[in-house]
Order: structure tokens, then sequence, then C-alpha cells
């Protein structure tokens, strides 16, 4: 259950709630403390009194609107009976009735003993509530006091998450602004990418070879950014086998992917001036299910015997069965995932490897798009702020425990308030 | 190194199967380890053989280990241990049969603990596959193992919904918009585990079993660290190492694989030993694991003895 | 129509997300949303499933190579359609759950869909170990680093790392290999990790922002937009 | 064919035979339905070592098997998501007839209409399958694309960047009470101080030059060089420990696989 914020700050609550019992006009009361109200609800069974067992009430119960939703919840809190113990308790457990615009008391849940609070997401705007818990007992039930009505109220805006909306328009801005410098003509810089070079090298065997090209985008769709990314660097190599006149194949596991690879290799034809070379045979969706695309992309690789693989896009455990059925053939690899579980499998069989954020790189930097170049600036603040938060907070963090500094330990709490939504 | 190293559990073992198969494993390693100290390339089917055996071998001739629970394993075994029972649990299988060797002896753990404690569980699946074996399991543990249990009462199976995170979107905030009704068109608010439960919001645990997209990384994202229940997690082992990032703070526990299976297990049949005959297949498959971990790294030496000599042959050229 | 509409449609469904994150009200249109997407993955599976028909029929008709073989597969598609789409076979009738136990369509899941699948995937042991024989070598400083670690988890995973170095005494407990793999594992493994995580993070971060700016449209086809 | 290739069938088609004929009289004691049991057995197993007959080269039944697989696995999604979600959650909110047909609760709402949208987005998807239309299906697309987009923006930024960040802030000196205390208390224990120390150093500079080896508009000269060659080693370690892991999980599918073998199709073990 989620922990709201009167149980960690009673005082401060009873305070409020203090003051919207006397002023219930002022600012809209959000929190209703219980009230001596005297109910009348048929507890009473036909047992003689000395064979009941009558446990104690609950106590200090407060219902108060759930902060930072559309109205549509109610948080309770309480102090357990005080005959709700961890060993031979006589509290078998609590009710909670809700009373909604005076009407009758409507049993909403039933709860284990131990319990000291509820969340009522049943509730609507407009209407007005009240509650009462009573405790239970193997044949009696003791009602608390009832709370005043409150009514549930809707926030606009989450300031729970203001830091995550700030740190959003402040990547968000820092992403577009050099994307925009960028489309101005500056030149942003992107460092050499280990690998890249092997591109047209591996290209050029394929040609001496003989062989045809195999390029596979991944398994995900084209809503991954590791599709588009492949893709953008399929468009650069399509671009040197047009001009090498060498064979390309590539099977793709999603039918979007499909039409946009076969318009990327298109367009690249165009650009090198062979449209008429280019055939849609080159791209062929073979199916979603990802191990029948391995099954059929394994059976490509040892009929076709492609002189050069780019397995670059998101792979799952179909990496290492494609780069070693892809090695068996004797074919150089070159391989690119974001996704890290299959990067060490990649490492091992693969001739080059992409690592991560390099592959976006390489996307980046070969095409040289500014949006692209701009982005990779961009995402390079981010890292900063998160490399400077590091710093600041492991440092205070250190010291501040180290040697109890409590203006130091203050930077450090509020740092954690920044970095943290929980 | 291999007979040296098994020599140990070998004295207790007087099976004539186990000690014939791992001398011919070892000596099968012998032979590759000669021809690669005279530099002749190995088949990759013969490979392929050796871990077949080393597989095959101790399944017919069981080897057996025990095993202790690590912190992180036993920090959600803890959890389902310390949930007065009642608590309403979900379970997520999140996998295909591809990966279920790997997932389903803890799926199978965590659903036994859990209707053992008398925890409320609710199943479900964001994979299409994951529904056909859901049935599977519930057929198998819960309606075999716990038949006084009833169906909406005591569990209820959700089955599976398309649309991977976006189920996770909603259910987070509302059950009903996404599941009306439950696997057997049974309207959810005709069953009792659901009169409590309006979202995720409501649960005591969520355990998400995966090890794929959508799998554990899309729970933390759409509902752990968005309601602040806590999660825990089995998982394929190959995703394990990349979820650590969430542990202890978005994620209360992790099983990595058939191992986080075998200590989940070892855990539980300690608690409550009369689960034991109910099957320990964690535990069991620890034994193929062993040996064709041995082999694998045995090859990993041979591979890299071979790859010095080569180069040294090369540098004297 | 062909490009500005899909541009107007990924910008206000993806501010409606994003916005529906810090705005409670809009709470209720973030999750229509939701259900929309899962409806429309469904039709996603159905276009799959045309997509594939379309290629084996073709194949058939200009009697490719191989062309025999996609007898069966339009065999497979069109007998678990009927399985599953029509539910034949399933003892419940059309209100009973599509997987019910006993049904055709569960009956071909477990005797055909799970051995395929499952052993497709099991080829995977036979891939890693020749890997580690052909691939995992030490070749530099960085591939003898990944080389360490991996044994060092690979013994630490298995009881035989206790068999090995359990008698190192308690003060020096760090050095037993399963105390060293957990160490690894919980340290570098998950500075690694948190390293990549935060990259790849920001990456999806900027690639959202840019799909729905209107920046990136490679998805849409159409590389000169 | 080849007379090699015809053998190879004859024989595969014979032993197929005959596993059927062994499983059918062992099951005969137990099933009702003895012949189809065991045909549906043999016929797994048959499936199974046709996809591991690979291993050794490609082959006619490792196509059978291929083929076979990417035809069921299609048609076993298109079922699924149509019961489960058009069943499910579509028809009960659009027609009370149609929820009748499919015996699911109808849930009457005054804005059900709108669910006409995903119909509508949803048959635009199909129009792909033809080429003159196929530019409709941008427009789902578009809508797959916005809603990935915006739900990942806000989640991976909180999860993956805003948690993470602060989840690094680890103490560098833990539990420290004077150097004194830390040399007395000097080990080399596993849960000691030292050792936790270490760790959390490891994380700390790990953590940093792991993200400078991602920098890219930067040159990686001088300390930053250094930095970032740090971090590549942090990042083997990493994969390494994945593999190490990862070794564990593949081998367990294949002890499912034989496990099947042996127990189910030939009965070795129980």
């Amino acid at each position: 259950m989620s922990s709201h914020p009167m149980t960690s700050r009673p005082l401060y609550f009873i305070i409020l709630s203090f003051l919207f019992t006397f002023f219930p006009s002022c600012g809209g009361s959000s929190i209703a403390l219980a009230q001596a109200e005297p109910i009348d609800i048929a507890t009473t069974q036909m047992i003689p009194d000395s064979e009941q067992v009558v446990v104690e009430p609950v106590t200090s119960l407060i219902a108060a609107d759930h902060k930072y939703d559309d109205g549509g919840m109610i948080d309770l809190s309480w102090v357990p009976s005080i005959d709700d113990q961890l060993v031979a308790s006589r509290v078998i457990g609590y009710k909670v009735y809700r009373i909604e615009d005076e009407g009758e008391p409507e049993m909403i849940s039933e709860l284990a003993p131990g319990s000291n609070t509820y969340n009522d997401q049943s509730v609507e705007r407009g209407k007005l509530y009240s509650y009462f818990v009573s405790t239970l007992s193997i044949n009696a039930e003791t009602p608390s006091v009832r709370t005043a009505p409150i009514e549930p109220q809707r926030e606009w805006l989450n300031y729970e998450l203001l830091n995550v909306l700030i740190m959003a328009l402040v990547l968000g801005g820092a992403v577009i602004y050099f994307i925009e410098t960028a489309r101005r003509g500056k030149k942003l810089f992107v460092r050499k990418i280990a690998g890249l070079e092997a591109v047209d090298e591996a290209i050029g065997r394929a040609t001496e070879m003989g062989r045809p090209i195999l390029f596979i985008p991944g398994i995900l769709d084209m809503d991954d950014v590791q599709t588009l990314a492949a893709l953008t660097i399929l468009g650069r190599v399509a671009r040197i086998i047009a001009d090498y006149d060498t064979k390309i194949f590539m099977p793709v596991s999603r039918s979007l992917v499909m039409t946009a690879g076969r318009e990327t290799i298109k367009a690249s034809y165009q650009a090198a001036g062979r449209p008429d070379a280019y055939s849609d045979d080159m791209v062929t969706y073979i199916t979603d299910e990802q191990f029948g695309y391995v099954a059929a992309v394994d059976g490509i690789m040892v009929r076709e015997k492609p002189a050069t693989c780019f397995l670059l896009g998101a792979f799952f455990a179909e990496s290492l069965i494609l780069a070693e059925t892809g090695n068996s053939v004797g074919a150089i690899q070159i391989a690119g995932t974001a996704r890290p579980a299959q990067l060490p499998f990649f490492i091992a069989a693969c001739d080059f490897t992409l690592i991560g954020e390099e592959l976006f790189a390489a996307s980046a930097y070969l095409s040289g798009e500014p949006k692209q170049m701009g982005s990779l600036k961009g995402q390079d603040v981010g890292k900063a702020i998160a490399m400077a938060a590091i710093l600041i907070g492991i440092l205070t963090v250190t010291i501040g425990d180290a040697w109890n500094v409590e203006w130091i330990q203050n930077i450090t709490t509020g740092l954690v308030d920044v970095f943290s939504t929980r | 190194m291999l007979d040296a190293a098994f020599s140990i559990p070998l004295v207790a073992l007087s099976d004539i199967g186990r000690v014939i198969s791992l001398m011919f494993i070892g000596a099968g390693l012998l032979w590759i380890l000669i021809r690669s100290l005279r530099a002749k390339e190995v088949d990759r089917r013969i490979v392929f053989l050796f871990i077949f055996i080393a597989v095959a071998a101790p399944i017919l001739f069981p080897i057996t280990f025990q095993e202790r629970a690590t912190l992180i394993v036993r920090k959600v075994f803890d959890k389902v241990e310390s949930l007065p029972a009642g608590s309403k649990v979900l379970l997520a299988f999140d996998f295909d049969p591809a990966m279920a060797p790997e997932v389903q002896p803890m799926a199978d753990a965590i659903s036994r603990h859990c209707l053992t404690k008398g925890h409320n569980v609710i199943f479900m699946t964001l994979w299409a596959t994951g529904q056909a074996l859901l049935t599977q399991s519930l057929e198998r543990v819960v309606k075999g193992e716990f038949p006084e249990n009833r169906d909406g009462v005591d569990y209820i199976n959700l089955g599976f919904k398309a649309g991977n995170e976006n189920v996770l979107n909603i259910i987070v905030t509302d059950f009903r918009m996404m599941f009306p009704t439950d696997v057997n068109g049974v309207p959810l608010d005709s069953t009792s585990i659901f009169d409590d439960v309006r979202s995720c919001k409501d649960l005591d645990l969520i355990i998400s079993i995966g090890g794929g997209k959508p799998g554990v990384k899309e729970w933390v994202l759409y509902v752990g660290d968005r309601v602040n229940v806590p999660m825990g997690a089995g998982v394929a082992a190959v995703v394990a190492p990349q979820l650590y990032p969430y542990y202890p703070k978005q994620l209360l526990g992790l099983l990595g694989g058939v191992k986080g299976a075998a200590e989940y297990e070892s855990e539980l049949v300690r608690q409550y030993p009369h689960l034991e005959e109910r099957g320990t297949p964690g535990l069991r498959m620890m034994g193929p694991q062993t040996l064709a971990h041995m082999v694998i790294m045995a090859f990993i030496v041979i591979g890299n003895i071979s790859f010095f000599i080569s180069r040294r042959r090369e540098r004297k050229r | 129509m062909k490009r500005q509409v899909p541009i107007i449609i990924t910008f206000l469904i993806g501010m409606i997300m994003i916005f529906s994150f810090f705005i409670p009200p809009l709470e209720g249109l973030e999750q229509t949303c939701s259900l929309f997407f899962d409806v429309i993955a469904v039709f996603a599976f159905f276009l799959g499933g045309g997509n594939l028909m379309r290629i084996h029929v073709n194949k058939l008709r200009r009697r490719k190579k191989d062309w025999g073989f996609s007898i069966v597969t339009l065999g497979g598609f069109f007998i678990m359609l009927a399985a599953g789409l029509l539910k034949i076979g399933n003892p419940g009738g059309i209100a009973a759950s599509p997987t019910t136990e006993g049904s055709l369509l569960q009956e071909i899941f477990t005797y055909v869909f799970l051995p395929l699948q499952s052993t497709m995937y099991a080829l995977l042991a036979f891939f890693v170990a020749s890997a580690s024989y052909r691939a995992f070598r030490a070749k530099n400083r960085e591939a003898t680093i990944l080389l360490i670690a991996a044994f060092v988890i690979l013994l630490g995973r298995t009881p035989f790392g206790m068999l090995l170095t359990g008698w190192i005494p308690e003060s020096f407990s760090v050095l037993q290999v399963p105390n060293m793999a957990i160490w690894i594992m919980n340290s570098p493994n998950l500075a690694g990790q948190r390293a990549i995580m935060i990259g790849i993070g920001l990456g999806v971060i900027s690639m959202s922002l840019r799909l729905i700016l209107g920046i990136e449209r490679t998805y849409l086809g159409d590389e000169s937009a | 064919m080849r007379r090699s290739t015809i053998i190879v069938m004859a024989m595969v088609f014979g032993l197929f035979i005959l596993s059927w004929i062994f499983r059918s009289t062992s099951l005969a004691s137990v099933q009702e339905h003895y012949l189809i049991g065991g045909l549906k057995v043999t016929f797994s197993a048959f499936l199974t070592l046709a996809i591991l007959s690979f291993l050794y080269k490609d082959n006619p039944f490792y196509k059978f098997a291929e083929h076979l697989f990417v035809g069921i696995s299609a048609a076993f999604w298109m079922s699924m998501g149509f019961w489960t979600t058009i069943v499910g959650n579509l028809i009960p909110r659009l027609s009370r007839s149609l929820s009748e047909f499919f015996q699911v609760p109808y849930q009457p709402g005054s804005y059900n209409f709108v669910y006409f949208i995903p119909v509508i987005l949803g048959i635009m998807l199909l129009m792909r399958l033809s080429s003159k239309y196929g530019w409709f299906a941008r427009w789902p697309l578009a809508f797959i694309v916005g809603t990935f987009a915006g739900l990942n923006f806000v989640r991976y930024l909180r999860s993956d960047f805003i948690e993470q960040v602060s989840a690094t802030f680890v103490p560098l000196l833990v539990n420290w009470q004077g150097v004194g205390h830390f040399i007395s208390n000097f080990s080399l224990s596993a849960s000691g101080q030292f050792v936790a120390i270490v760790g959390n150093w490891v994380i700390f500079l790990g953590v940093i030059c792991g993200i400078i080896y991602f920098f890219f508009s930067k040159e990686h000269k001088g300390a930053f060089g250094a930095a970032s060659r740090v971090g590549i080693w942090i990042l083997m370690i990493t994969f390494g420990a994945s593999f190490g892991y990862t070794v564990m999980g593949r081998i367990s599918l294949l002890v499912g696989r034989i496990t099947f073998l042996f127990r189910d199709w030939l009965n070795l073990i129980s």
C-alpha cells in the first residue's frame, strides 16, 4: 500500500486538521478528523454480555483527500485498537464503513489485524463522505467515532513530480537547442567510433568474393530507437553497395520495417544514380515470431553464404545464434545493439561491435544529419548533469555520514529529493 | 583438472553411469586439448556433441548439490514469508515456452510459497504464449496441489492482453478497464479476490517473472516506480545483470536464472519440509548446470591455450 | 494528408501521454489512449498474418525456390487459425478461454509450438559452448578483463566455486569465489550497467522528443521530408 | 531426389512409425486415446530432433520445422489477440448484440463510440497489405509511435535517469569511525568494512567513467581519455559478468529439451 503523508507527518496534520475542523470553509476542507457522533449500527448480537469479547475501538481516525489525483481517492489512517496485539490478539480485523452524503453507512472493506491505513478509490468528486472503522473481535464489533464529511479534491499539477517536469524541460530544451544550432550550420563534434571504418572494408570484401551482404535490423519494430539507428546506417551501407554493385539481402521480422527498409535502400540507389538496380526482393518480411524469424535467417545464412553480415538494432536471445551461424559460414560481422544483455556475445563472436549508445552515435556520425548530431550533443548535457550530481551527492553523503556534519547532510537530503520520485 | 575436481563427490557416488560419463567427458576434453596443442581445428560439431553429453549425462544419472540463498534472493523469499495471510500478491508470467525451462521452476516455487502462506494470488501475463503456459501451471501447481483453493477467492487467472506496456499503464490505475473479466469470462466484480482491489496500488506485492520485453523492466518503469508497491522479480539469467541497478531501491530482490530458483527452493524446503516431495526442479537442474559449466570453462581454457600457442608460433616466424 | 496528418497525430498523442503524467485530470484520457493502443496492437498481429500469407502465396504462385515448404507454412497457419480463431475443438465452446485445457489450440501449442520454440532457443546452449571455445580469447587487455570476470562468475555460480575455495578463512572470505562473484555483480557490474542504463535512457528520451516534435520522420518512410 | 536422400527419408519415417507404436503401447494402460497420445509425443520429439539436426547441417527436416513454426506462431498470436483484446475489451464497449453472441458482459457507456477510433485505425493499418492505399497505415503507425514516445519519455526519465542518479549516492567511507578503527578492524571478509568501501569506490568511479566512455561530443584525450579507458574496462567486466551469468540460463534451456526427450518420449527417467 502506498504510504501517505499523514503517517509520516502526524503533528503537521493534526494541527491542520484542527484548523480545518474549526474553520471548515477555509481553502476546501480536505482533512476530516474523527468527531464524536453517535453511530447507530446494528452491531450488538444476540449473545449475553458476559460472553462477548469487547475490544477497544481505533483512535485518531483521519480521512484526507488523496494528494495529486483526479479527485477519485480518499486516504484513511488511524491508530489500531490497543487490543490489536501481535501475540494473543483479541482483534480479528477491521471493517471500514463509509457514509455517502449523509446516507446509510456502507461497509466498503474488511482489513487484516494490524492495518492502520486504507485508500478508498471508489469516491467521486462533488459528494461528501465520512467514515468510521470498527474493530472486530470473534463475536463483537466496536465502531470508532465518525470523521467529519470530506469531499475528494482534484489537483491540476502533481507537485510530487515537479522535479521530473523540470528535468524533462532541461533535457528536452538542451536537445532542441543543439538540434537547432546544428541546423543553422554550426559544426558539432562527434568523436571517432572504432569499427566504423570497417564498414567500407567489409563491403569491399563482399564485392571481391562475389557473395552477398546480409543486413539484419534487429527484431523490434519501427517504434524502437535502435531500429531507426540501424536504418540510418543501412542508408549509408546501401549507398556504397549501389556503387560497388554488390547484392544486399535484408530479411526482417516486422512488416513496417520491411517498408521502411525498402524505401531506404531505394533512396540510396537513386542517390547513387542506379535506380534500375534496385529491387523489392532485397527486403523480405519473414515473421513476427522471434524464433521463427531466427530459424529462417539461419537457413538463409547457410544457403546464401553471405560474405558480410550487419547485425545492427535490437537483439535478444537470437544474437548469439545469428552471430555464430554467420561465423560458421565465414562472414565478417559488424554488430551493434543497445541491449546490454546481448553485448557480450556480439563482442565475443563478431569482428566489430558498436556498444550501446555507440550505435546511435554511429548513425549520427555517418549521416551527419543535424537532428542526430544535435540530439547526441543534447544527451551529453544530460550526462554532464548526471555526473555532476553524482559527484556532489557522493561527496556530501561521504562527509555527512563519516563526520556527521549537519548542513552537509541537508545538502544530501535536498539532492536526493531532486533526484528521487519515491 | 575436471576429474580431479570431481573426485570429492565421486567417492560417495557409486553409480557406474556417472563414472563412465565423467570419464568420457574428461577423455574427450583431453583429446580436444591435444588437438588444439597441435594447432589443429576442432570441428564445432564435436563441441556441440560434448555439451550435449555434459548436459544429458547428469540428467540420466542425477547429481545433486546443496544450495544456500544469497541475500538478493532471500529478500524476495522473506517478503512473501512476512506478509500476513490473505495479502494480495500479483504474479506475472511474462515468458514463453522458449524461456520456460529457465523461469518455470521459480514461477512454480513462488506460486507454491504464496499459496502455502494463504496469500490471494492474481496471475496474469503480457505474453500471448504465456497464457497457454499459465493454463498448464495452474492445472499442475494450483489445482493439482492446492485443490482446496477456490478460483476467484484464493486465486484468479486474468490471462493475456495485447499491448505490452500499455496494459501495465492501465492496470496501474484501473484493473477493470483492462480486465473486465478473468480468463474464463467471469466478471471481476463478482469475484471476492477483487473486492478490495481496484488498481495496482491495492496490491501488497508484485512479482514479475520473465526474461524478455515486456518484462521486469517494464513492470518497474510503468508500475513499480509509480505506485510504490514492493516489487520482486524472477528473471532469466541473461537479463539479471542489467536489472542490478534497480536493486534494492526499485526492486526488493531478484532471482536470476535456475540458480535463483534453486536458492529459493532450498529456502522454501527448509521452511516447509513437506513441499520437498512436490518437486524441486531448480535444485535438480543444478547438476547438469554444474557439469556443463565445467565443460564450458574447460573450453575457454583450451581455446586460450591454443590461441597463445598459435600466437607464439606466429611470432617465431 | 500523407505526411502532415501522421505528424500531427504523433504530436498530439505524445503530448497527451507526457502531460497526463504530471496533470492528474488527464489520466483518464491517457488510459483511453493506452486501450486504443492495445486494440491497434491486435490489428498489427493480423497484419503480420496477412503479410505472411501474401508472401507464401506469392512464393507458391511463382514457384520460387523451396516453394513446397510454403505449403507447410500455410497449412500450419490455417490449422492454427481454425483451432484458435474459430475455437474448433474447444470443449468450453465460444465463452471459454481460448487456452482451455484440452482444446485444440492448447494441444497444438503443447505438442507443436512448444517443442519448436523451445528447441530453437535451446540451440543457444550449443552456440554458447562453441563461442566460448572459439571466440572468448584473451586477444587484448579488454578481452582479458572480460574473460576473467566471466570466469569468476561461471565458477561462483556453481557449487564448485565453494568446493574449491571454501577453505579460505572468514577474514579473507571475499577471496572465496562465490563471494567474489557476488561482489562483481554488486559493484563493477552494477556500475557498468548503470552507466549503460543512463546513456540509453537519455537516448530514448531524446529520440522520443524528436519523434513527438516531428523532427524524426524516418518511420514514415520519407527521408527527404 | 538422390538415392541417399530417399534412404534417409525412409529411415526417419520408419523410426517415426516405430516410435509411435512403442509410445502408444506404453500409454495404452493410462490413456483412453492412446494412439493419438502416442502420435502427439512422437511428433513433438520429431520436431525437437528436426531443429537440433540443424547443428549438423541444414536439411529438409529442419526446413519443414522452420516453416511449420512460422505459420503456427503467426496464427497463434492472431487468435490470442482476437479473443483476449478484441472480444474481451473492444466488443463489450461497442455492441450489445455482438457481446451477447460472444457471451461477454456488455459494458454500456455514453462515450463508448470513441472505441470506433482504434477499429478505424486498425483497419487503416491493414491497408498496408494493399500497395495503392498503403500510405493510410501511416496514421495508426503515427498513433503507435506517439503513444510509445510519450510513455517512454517520462518513464525512462524517471526510472533510468533520475532514480539512477540518486541511487548512486553511496558513501565512500562506509561506517567510518576514524582511521584507527579502520586499521584495527581491517579484514578481507566479504561482509567487512574494507570490502564495502572498495565496492562503493568501484561503483562511484565505474559509473562516472562509464558515462565518460559514452560521451561523444568531446575528444577522448588526456585525463578524459584515461577515464574513458577505465570506463571501457568497467564495461568489459560488466559484459564478462553478463556472459558468465547467461551461460547458466542457456544450459537450462537444453536441460529442458533433453528432459523432454528422455522422460516424455523415451521414458528413460521418471
